[in-house]
């Protein structure tokens, strides 16, 4: 490198460095952008993943049908529940237990239900002591309002139940013998 | 009272009032970085314990008090528990020479703010400060753990290289005032303070202390990312504390002695010697706090090359510079 | 009170330096030698060599044993236990010589007695500049050129030659220990 | 002069009889070897300081000042060699380098 035919670096070096000072001095008398969360609580937004709830059909009903949907999408395996069929045919579940303490608000069991029973408010303060307090049960779950799509309702669009046996509907073959292939 | 117990009445009086002084001003350096570290990076900072979080140093230390004092099994025990003493006494020991303040009359008779008027004063410093190394070199290497050991390598290094830069930077500043003497130092910069003769020197010492207090740019014995905690990642409650509070202490005492050498101590216009002292010296512990919130840390190599290829020749240079310069003003 | 003073760091030397020639563990043997180095400063302090012992504290305690201090730890040798101890056949010509030295030391102690010490004057910094710029001043020159060597032979030393096997791969080792030997 | 010089005399023979025994004791570890000639170079630098004192000139503190140079120059060389036979054999210890041994 010839000398002299490019300013000394040095000076370079010393006018980054000062850049560098002056921008950290405007700083300090920047206002503050942090949050004093106790005392101050910012509202989340309405699609904000927090809280898991269980809603109601518009008429009131439950209407998770326990299809396991959830808890099969569920990465970190916090939903489990036992089904139960009521009369004519409706399923429910029998309980519901989502353990918090492990739950990563990923959002995958709200988009896999099929009856948007399952869903997640803005609801973020759920710290307790005790880490079994996070064990919600479906007591605890389950809301009375249907969320965020007020209108829908399952079982009106699919109907209760299973009319007639396997294969005996209209335009339906019947069911093949799987032991009849064998040679 | 006789003169001789009421000699060592001020002089324990003046040790007290150093103690106090020092170690308050230390804890509560430890709040003020936080906060304006904090403002740098658009934060609040500590703000809930008293007003304006102004308790929040009384609130670390009785944290660091309650925490449990644990000894890693396999680490050299007397060692382990020497060195955040060997960390934290030369640095306050380092104030013993410091003059802080004019002279002032006290029951009839001339008291110099200062506990000892050494003769080598200059020279005592650089000694604690070459001592202090061993805090950080026993520390790590007693933790028996990889990262404190690293650390400490990395430590002896670095303390060793800039103390070399560091001496040698203040060697103009002997020749001008033509004494050892940290008072006559200081004397000698009644008119106009050294700065002016020598900024050189000053950047070279800034440069050199910011390195000896292991402070951000220079923080490679304890680089947080690399090496957990360097030196005393195996340290808790409050040995953590005597090596953390010793590393601020380090702080005001060498912005004390960078005022003393270059702004001219305690001299200036108005104010009462004392605070003139006290506000050159926070004025670089801000300085400081300024500097490690806008700099990243270097790397290794870097720094030994700034230290070893440039700092020191600098200094060496400017050593010889002011000596040409003091023989034809002196010819004249 | 002074002459206490010089026999209790006197005993805090000697007593000091006793400890780390008997213990096995590099660095505890160091930690008590700048121990050692501290108190001898004082004494140095106290016989009027402020300047002196200053530099004992800056060169012995700050650089010199943490020169060793570093060298013990780059190369890990603070194993006592793989260590080889001194055997009994090493022990006794040290023994006997230090016996006779000893002897030597204690013979002029008893033979003079204490005389009646001079009043010597304790010397300022000053002086003592001027005696060593003035008066020695070629000392200092062959001293300044002796370290330039011993910078010389020791970067020849630390450097890593390629011809063998390993050599360039781990090059920080040797590197900064030639940052080191520069200091003192 | 705070003690008579024969007492400072004696001092450094102690410390220069340490020294020694230190060196003769540990002829195998070359780290303790050093150590032991630090210790006696330092009974020297006492003696040295003390004829300053005795006799109120400089010349003595100006020797110690030059023996610590020399000590310096003379360490570093050493612990480079250290490092360097370290380097060859994995070991401190003076025995191993025996090899131009008739």
């Amino acid at each position: 490198m010839a000398p002299f035919t490019k300013p000394m670096p040095i000076f370079n070096d010393l006018k980054a460095l000062a850049t560098g000072l002056f921008v950290t001095w405007k700083h300090i008398f920047r206002r503050p952008v942090t949050v004093e969360y106790p005392d101050a609580k910012r509202t989340p937004y309405p699609r904000y993943r927090a809280r898991i709830v269980l809603t109601r059909d518009p008429d009131g009903g439950e209407r998770c049908v326990a299809c396991y949907l959830c808890s099969a999408a569920c990465p970190v395996d916090c939903i489990s529940m036992e089904a139960a069929e009521g009369e004519g045919g409706r399923r429910y579940a029998r309980w519901f237990r989502i353990n918090f303490s492990r739950c990563i608000f990923c959002g995958l069991c709200a988009e896999a239900c099929p009856t948007l029973a399952i869903q997640m408010t803005p609801d973020y303060e759920i710290c307790e002591r005790d880490v079994m307090e996070l064990v919600y049960e479906k007591e605890d779950l389950l809301i009375d309002g249907c969320g965020k799509d007020p209108e829908y309702n399952f079982y009106r669009h699919a109907g209760i139940g299973v009319v007639n046996p396997r294969g005996g509907n209209p335009d339906e073959e019947p069911p093949v013998d799987v032991r009849g292939l064998m040679p | 009272m006789t003169d001789l117990t009421l000699d060592i009445t001020i002089h324990l009086a003046k040790i007290a009032l150093i103690f106090f002084v020092v170690l308050t001003l230390a804890a509560y350096l430890v709040f003020a970085e936080r906060r304006l570290l904090a403002w740098i990076q658009d934060r609040k900072g500590p703000n809930r314990v008293g007003p304006f979080g102004l308790l929040q140093p009384l609130a670390d230390l009785i944290k660091l008090l309650t925490k449990e004092d644990f000894r890693p099994p396999q680490a050299d025990k007397w060692l382990f528990y020497l060195a955040p003493a060997m960390a934290a006494i030369p640095a306050i020991l380092t104030f013993a020479v410091i003059p802080f303040g004019a002279p002032v009359r006290l029951l009839g008779r001339e008291v110099p703010l200062q506990v000892a008027d050494l003769n080598v004063g200059l020279l005592f410093f650089m000694a604690l400060s070459s001592i202090a190394v061993y805090g950080v070199a026993l520390g790590g290497w007693a933790s028996n753990s990889k990262y404190a050991l690293l650390g400490s390598i990395r430590g002896l290094a670095q303390l060793i290289s800039y103390e070399l830069s560091m001496g040698l930077s203040l060697v103009p500043t002997v020749m001008l005032a033509g004494s050892l003497r940290l008072s006559e130092i200081v004397a000698a910069q009644k008119g106009v303070w050294f700065i002016v003769y020598q900024p050189l020197a000053f950047a070279i010492f800034l440069v050199s202390i910011a390195a000896e207090c292991k402070r951000i740019p220079f923080d490679i014995p304890e680089a947080e990312g690399e090496l957990v905690a360097g030196f005393h990642t195996e340290y808790s409650g409050m040995r953590f504390g005597l090596f953390f509070v010793g590393e601020y202490i380090n702080i005001i005492v060498l912005g004390g002695l960078a005022t003393t050498f270059f702004l001219g101590g305690w001299h200036g216009p108005l104010l009462p010697s004392f605070v003139w002292f006290v506000a050159k010296t926070l004025a670089f512990a801000f300085f400081f706090i300024w500097m490690r919130g806008t700099l990243p840390r270097l790397r290794y190599d870097q720094l030994m090359h700034l230290g070893w290829k440039v700092l020191t020749p600098l200094a060496l240079v400017n050593i010889l510079a002011t000596g040409w310069w003091l023989m034809i003003r002196e010819l004249r | 009170m002074e002459p206490a003073i010089f026999y209790i760091l006197a005993a805090v030397t000697v007593i000091a330096t006793l400890f780390a020639i008997a213990e096995k563990h590099a660095v505890h043997a160091i930690v008590y030698l700048v121990t050692s180095f501290f108190a001898l400063s004082v004494i140095f302090f106290m016989l009027g060599a402020p300047v002196v012992a200053v530099f004992e504290v800056i060169i012995y305690a700050g650089a010199i044993m943490v020169l060793f201090l570093f060298v013990i730890m780059m190369l890990d040798l603070g194993h006592p236990e793989r260590a080889r101890l001194p055997g009994g056949r090493d022990w006794w010509p040290a023994l006997v010589l230090g016996a006779v030295t000893l002897a030597a030391a204690l013979t002029l102690f008893v033979s003079r007695g204490p005389a009646a010490s001079a009043a010597g004057k304790a010397i300022g910094v000053k002086e003592f500049a001027l005696a060593l710029f003035g008066k020695y001043g070629v000392a200092v020159e062959v001293i300044s050129l002796q370290l330039l060597f011993a910078l010389v032979g020791a970067l020849y030393l630390g450097k890593r030659r390629n011809d063998r096997g390993e050599g360039g791969r781990r090059l920080g080792e040797g590197q900064s220990l030639l940052r080191e030997e520069r200091h003192p | 002069m705070i003690v008579p010089y024969e007492h400072v005399l004696v001092l450094a023979g102690i410390l220069f009889a340490l020294g020694l025994v230190c060196v003769m004791v540990w002829r195998l570890n070359l780290i303790m070897l050093l150590i032991g000639i630090e210790i006696m170079l330092n009974a020297t630098m006492l003696a040295f300081v003390g004829g300053a004192a005795r006799w109120g000139m400089a010349d003595g503190q100006v020797f110690s000042l030059v023996i610590m140079a020399m000590t310096s120059a003379e360490v570093s060389l050493a612990l480079a060699m250290v490092v360097y036979l370290h380097r060859r054999k994995k070991t401190v210890e003076a025995d191993e380098f025996s090899e131009l041994k008739g």
